[in-house]
């Protein structure tokens, strides 16, 4: 036979909960009844969250450095990802060289409603041009309104984090984003 | 097999001894559709019960309301692409998914992870037990009609994902693993941080053991009901945390450690010999407190170095065959993989826990009351992507 | 005191009318649930005139007793036997003139009891019944018949157990 | 502080007519148990028990959430009115009703005053125990009109617990009206009020200190009455999707939630008046008219106290099994009940 019963113990984690979500100060202002400090749940519209840096939020796309490859429509497992592209001569590099031929980009489009959130795009890029955002606020009342085009897409650009430092014992090269 | 047929016999008779209606007042029958819509059946899970008065005569599962084909998928999907479908199979414990299916391809193109890659593998491994496992806690006590417990696991389970998502960018799919080690290594602080999560987590797992586990009522609720005797388990092909429960000291984990340092920890199986609801979640309950224990012990000593090895970057997978298994949050998960040395295997057989471990739910059912088919439903413990796949 | 006597009558005519109407659903609706839940009508029309006739004690009972209990048994009983939703024409069809038989026959007995005991009795109403009114005459009036009846609903209670066990 | 009372609304009361005075009655009665109910609500179903899982509740509507519960209502009146095409349309559509009429049935034996009462007589205890005993044809009515395999099942679970449990709850009661030798529940105040514990009248005699056995058991009782949690075997979320009002929807469904809440309350009200002293606090002249004011507040306190600890086990405590819950009713409840009962009358007798 227990000393207390399991019961009385469970009302005591419930009880004690109110007490903690409802008192949460310490020292003097115990008494002081705070529950919006107390719990544990953030008032999401007033109260946002911050994701971290890595999370992957919403696909950016740095058009400079897209040369409309096609890898990553490839290598997207539900080809969400729209490209057109032309060819275009660009001034040579050096004065006096030969004009260029360059990919020029037509059209980059990403469809969310159809994106599985996987990262695959933004890791065969060999050419810098898609990032992560963390920024998670993109939900649309129709469903077109989520693709994104490349005037959308360059938009999030902004708000892509500088990468974070890596833990104690990593030999991982820290990458650099392109500033926009 | 007769061993199964006596003790399931036995156990109706001890189900029904107290309580049985009387047989010579003919009653009608009634059959009853649990699901495909039903709260306690997590997703679209149909059980299909006959019943005498409140006491379960036949139950049969049927299942396929949420098939999406991974196996055939795989067949048309690169390697890479492969890895963020199978994260989808048990998308409670997402990461887990990946792992067995990376090593599986790891074993054919004769790789292996760096030890860096390998040791935060295992650590997102157990995170993902935990954030899978925390849920079960809560869950349990509310198929069994405590409301508190589960929102106690969705508060603390966030610490957890919150761990995940820093790491892998993903919270709940993280596409993590690669082929050869991982995409990435770990951003500065995460190991403080999720040291403090495994500390919210221990202290979860006390409340929920004051909570739930003490309470009287969800011991009598759970103690005796649905007993898997460990044959008819092992027969069933039950495993985890389910066989574990019935007394048997099997986990994939000690047993063969493929590709993940369990071997380099201290640490427990633990097992219970109830063979009932409890017991199940009385295993689950110090598998999570084992699994913190776990984490910590690999945060402290985690190698530096690379997290990939040598690959090719287009990823050719040589002619074979692998199978690769794992201990899961929910069972034992194995791939078996055939390669024609193309960029897309040739045929992945995914062997998910769950689906063995309802396939117990015809015998177990049999003679027991409605109320304590939730009780089981919820202890075996299945996810409906782990089922259907 | 007159406008109280009129109340009382137009009430008794609505209450009458009421428990005739259901009484009558009762025995010729063709759904078992239905019937019973007219019957609860009856039990508590019944009960409304014990009001009226100051017996509160007795409507209440009438109220806990009948509809609390034995209507909810019936009720249970029904639903656990058979739950075919809707009419079945199985009921009410078979050993009508019986049943029949066994009505008229009870009416009768009931009204001659009635007639020969309250025929040109007035009831004079002037405040409700007291509880202790009721309990003093239980035991010590008809403590016998109480005693009886209490003895009576016990072996009852008995020989059910004896029947549903069969173990 | 009397007279002030003299020319208040009570003085204005006696010259009423009958109707007059019954047309408040009814306001008034409806107001005690949507309001209390209400205040029950949002106290404990959307406060409390958010704190006990450690979130906010409702923040939105109204300073701090406190508006939510018209909203929704606003929700529930504009839903549709569903009703399954096999369901027995009269009985399913009546069913709330009758759940809801022996709510408000129930109230009117509740004494919040001095003065402040509906009916005040011998019935008392006796009636509202009655009276509550009708939710149950409307719980069956449901459960079957529903014409749905859950509901059914929900509805005769109900049936079977509430028959159960309305023994012990009727048996504690025993204990409080022999001590109290009546049944009238305003005498029930003024015997709690008027009492002495040992020659020492400080705070009366509330029948819980001498009748704890009896609150207890009125208690868990009452917790199975209201089928909350530890009880919810008829409604249970998880296996039965809410028992027998698995099928209803809108307006109906509201009457239903009404009914728990304005149940809870009321049977809330009657154990305190039963064991709490009902409107009376110590330290206070029981006749004075000051009551009338302050009872019904000091009643409300009460029922949010004794809400608090029907929530509290709600919202802890998973729920027992059929069998368990029998058991517990046919074996240990009502064997302590009618024990209680027996030692009362003996102490009664010797006193």
């Amino acid at each position: 036979m227990k000393l207390i019963p399991g019961l009385v113990k469970g009302l005591a984690v419930t009880g004690a909960t109110v007490v903690r979500t409802v008192f949460p100060k310490r020292g003097l202002r115990t008494l002081i009844p705070a529950p919006s400090k107390g719990a544990d749940t953030v008032q999401y519209p007033h109260v946002k969250e911050a994701p971290p840096t890595r999370a992957r939020g919403v696909i950016a796309l740095h058009e400079g450095n897209c040369t409309a490859c096609m890898l990553c429509a490839r290598e997207c497992p539900d080809w969400c990802i729209y490209i057109e592209g032309h060819k275009e001569k660009a001034p040579p590099r050096r004065p006096g060289g030969k004009p260029r031929l360059v990919n020029k980009l037509d059209r980059f489009d990403i469809d969310y409603a159809l994106c599985m959130f996987c990262g695959i795009c933004v890791e065969v890029c060999p050419f810098e041009a898609l990032f992560w955002s963390p920024e998670y606020e993109f939900s649309e009342p129709r469903i077109a309104d989520l693709l994104h085009d490349k005037s959308r897409l360059s938009e999030w650009m902004e708000t892509v984090p500088d990468f974070e430092d890596y833990e104690t014992g990593s030999v991982a090269k820290k990458l650099k984003v392109p500033p926009t | 097999m007769t061993a199964t047929e006596s003790e399931q016999l036995r156990y109706i008779a001890a189900q029904a001894a107290d309580a049985r209606v009387n047989l010579e007042i003919e009653t009608e029958g009634m059959t009853l559709n649990i699901g495909p819509q039903h709260p306690a059946t997590h997703g679209t899970l149909r059980i299909v019960v006959k019943l005498d008065g409140e006491q379960v005569i036949e139950a049969e599962p049927v299942m396929g309301y949420m098939h999406r084909g991974y196996e055939k998928l795989a067949e048309v999907r690169t390697y890479p692409q492969v890895t963020t479908l199978v994260n989808r199979i048990d998308w409670l414990g997402s990461f887990a998914n990946e792992v067995p299916f990376i090593l599986a391809a790891e074993r054919l193109m004769e790789v292996e992870a760096p030890p860096r890659a390998q040791w935060i593998r295992t650590i997102l491994f157990e995170l993902s037990r935990i954030a899978n496992v925390t849920l079960f806690l809560g869950d349990m006590a509310v198929q069994v009609g405590a409301i508190t417990p589960v929102f106690f696991a969705f508060r603390d389970r966030e610490h957890v994902l919150n761990q995940i998502e820093s790491a892998t960018g993903g919270r709940f799919h993280p596409n993590f693993d690669r082929i050869g080690g991982l995409k990435d290594d770990l951003p500065a602080g995460w190991v403080a941080e999720t040291r403090q999560a495994m500390v919210k987590i221990r202290s979860f797992c006390d409340q929920i053991s004051e909570l739930v586990e003490g309470n009287e009522i969800f011991q009598a609720r759970t103690r005796g009901v649905g007993v898997v005797p460990a044959d008819v388990g092992l027969s069933y092909g039950l495993s985890g945390p389910n066989i574990r429960a019935s007394g048997v000291d099997w986990d994939v984990r000690r047993d063969s450690p493929c590709g993940l340092v369990y071997d380099q920890v201290d640490w427990k199986v633990w097992t219970h010999p109830g063979c009932d609801s409890f017991a199940r979640f009385w295993v689950r309950l110090q598998e999570t407190r084992e699994a913190t224990k776990i984490v910590d012990q690999l945060l402290d000593d985690i190698p530096s170095g690379p997290t990939m090895a040598k690959v090719p970057r287009i990823i050719k997978v040589p002619a074979g065959e692998a199978y690769v298994e794992t201990e899961n949050p929910l069972g034992v998960m194995g791939y078996y993989v055939v390669s024609k040395g193309d960029l897309v295997p040739f045929r992945v057989k995914i062997r998910s826990a769950s689906f063995s471990n309802i396939s117990i739910v015809p015998w177990l059912l049999r003679g027991v009351y409605v109320p304590d088919i939730i009780t089981i439903l919820g202890s075996l413990y299945f996810i409906l992507g782990d089922i259907d796949r | 005191m007159s406008d109280l006597l009129v109340a009382q009558n137009v009430f008794f005519g609505l209450i009458a009318v009421v428990m005739l109407v259901s009484a009558v659903r009762c025995v010729t609706t063709r759904n078992v649930v239905h019937a019973a839940l007219w019957l609860v009508l009856v039990f508590a029309g019944s009960a409304a005139l014990f009001i009226l006739l100051g017996s509160e004690f007795v409507a209440v009972t009438q109220v806990l007793v009948y509809i609390g209990a034995i209507i909810v048994l019936f009720l249970f009983g029904v639903m656990l036997t058979r739950a075919s939703m809707g009419d079945d024409a199985s009921v009410a069809s078979e050993k009508r003139a019986m049943a029949a038989l066994v009505a008229v026959l009870l009416a009768a007995v009931m009204g001659l009891a009635l007639f020969d005991s309250f025929s040109d009795t007035r009831l004079v109403i002037d405040e409700p019944q007291r509880f202790g009114v009721v309990s003093d005459a239980i035991f010590s009036q008809y403590i016998v018949a109480f005693e009886a009846v209490s003895v009576l609903l016990l072996a009852a209670l008995i020989g059910a157990i004896v029947i549903a066990r069969k173990d | 502080m009397t007279a002030v009372l003299e020319i208040a609304p009570f003085a204005i009361l006696a010259d009423l007519a009958y109707w007059q005075v019954t047309s408040i009655r009814a306001i008034a009665g409806l107001a005690a148990v949507l309001l209390v109910a209400g205040t029950l609500v949002y106290v404990h179903l959307f406060k409390l028990v958010s704190f006990m899982q450690s979130r906010l509740g409702p923040m939105e509507a109204g300073p701090y959430g406190s508006l939510q519960l018209l909203a929704e209502t606003g929700k529930f009146l504009q839903k549709e009115d569903i009703i399954p095409r096999r369901a027995d349309r009269f009985v399913f559509c009546t069913a709330p009703f009758v759940v809801l009429v022996s709510t408000f049935l129930l109230v009117v034996v509740l004494p919040a005053g001095p003065d402040a009462w509906f009916i005040s007589n011998d019935l008392g205890i006796y009636l509202a125990m009655a009276v509550s005993s009708v939710s149950v044809i409307g719980i069956l009515m449901a459960g079957w009109g529903s014409a749905s395999k859950y509901s059914l099942i929900g509805g005769l679970r109900a049936t079977g617990q509430l028959i159960a449990y309305e023994l012990p709850l009727l048996l504690a009661v025993v204990g409080v009206v022999i001590q109290a030798e009546t049944m009238n529940l305003q005498s029930i105040v003024l015997t709690q009020a008027e009492g002495e514990i040992f020659g020492w009248s400080g705070i009366g005699n509330p029948f819980i200190l001498t009748q704890f056995l009896g609150f207890a058991i009125f208690m868990i009782a009452l917790q199975a009455e209201l089928t909350q949690t530890p009880f919810d075997m008829p409604v249970a979320e998880s296996e039965l999707v809410t028992g027998y009002m698995t099928e209803y929807s809108g307006l109906r469904f509201l009457l239903f939630f009404i009914g728990e809440f304005a149940t809870a309350g009321v049977f809330s009200a009657i154990a305190a008046v039963l064991f709490l002293g009902g409107w009376y606090i110590p330290g206070l002249d029981a006749g004075s008219e000051l009551f009338n004011v302050i009872g019904p507040l000091v009643l409300v306190g009460k029922v949010v106290l004794l809400s608090l600890l029907i929530f509290w086990f709600r919202f802890t405590f998973p729920r027992f099994r059929e069998d368990q819950l029998q058991k517990l009713a046919w074996k240990y409840l009502i064997p302590l009940s009618l024990a209680n009962i027996f030692v009362t009358a003996v102490l009664k007798v010797l006193w």
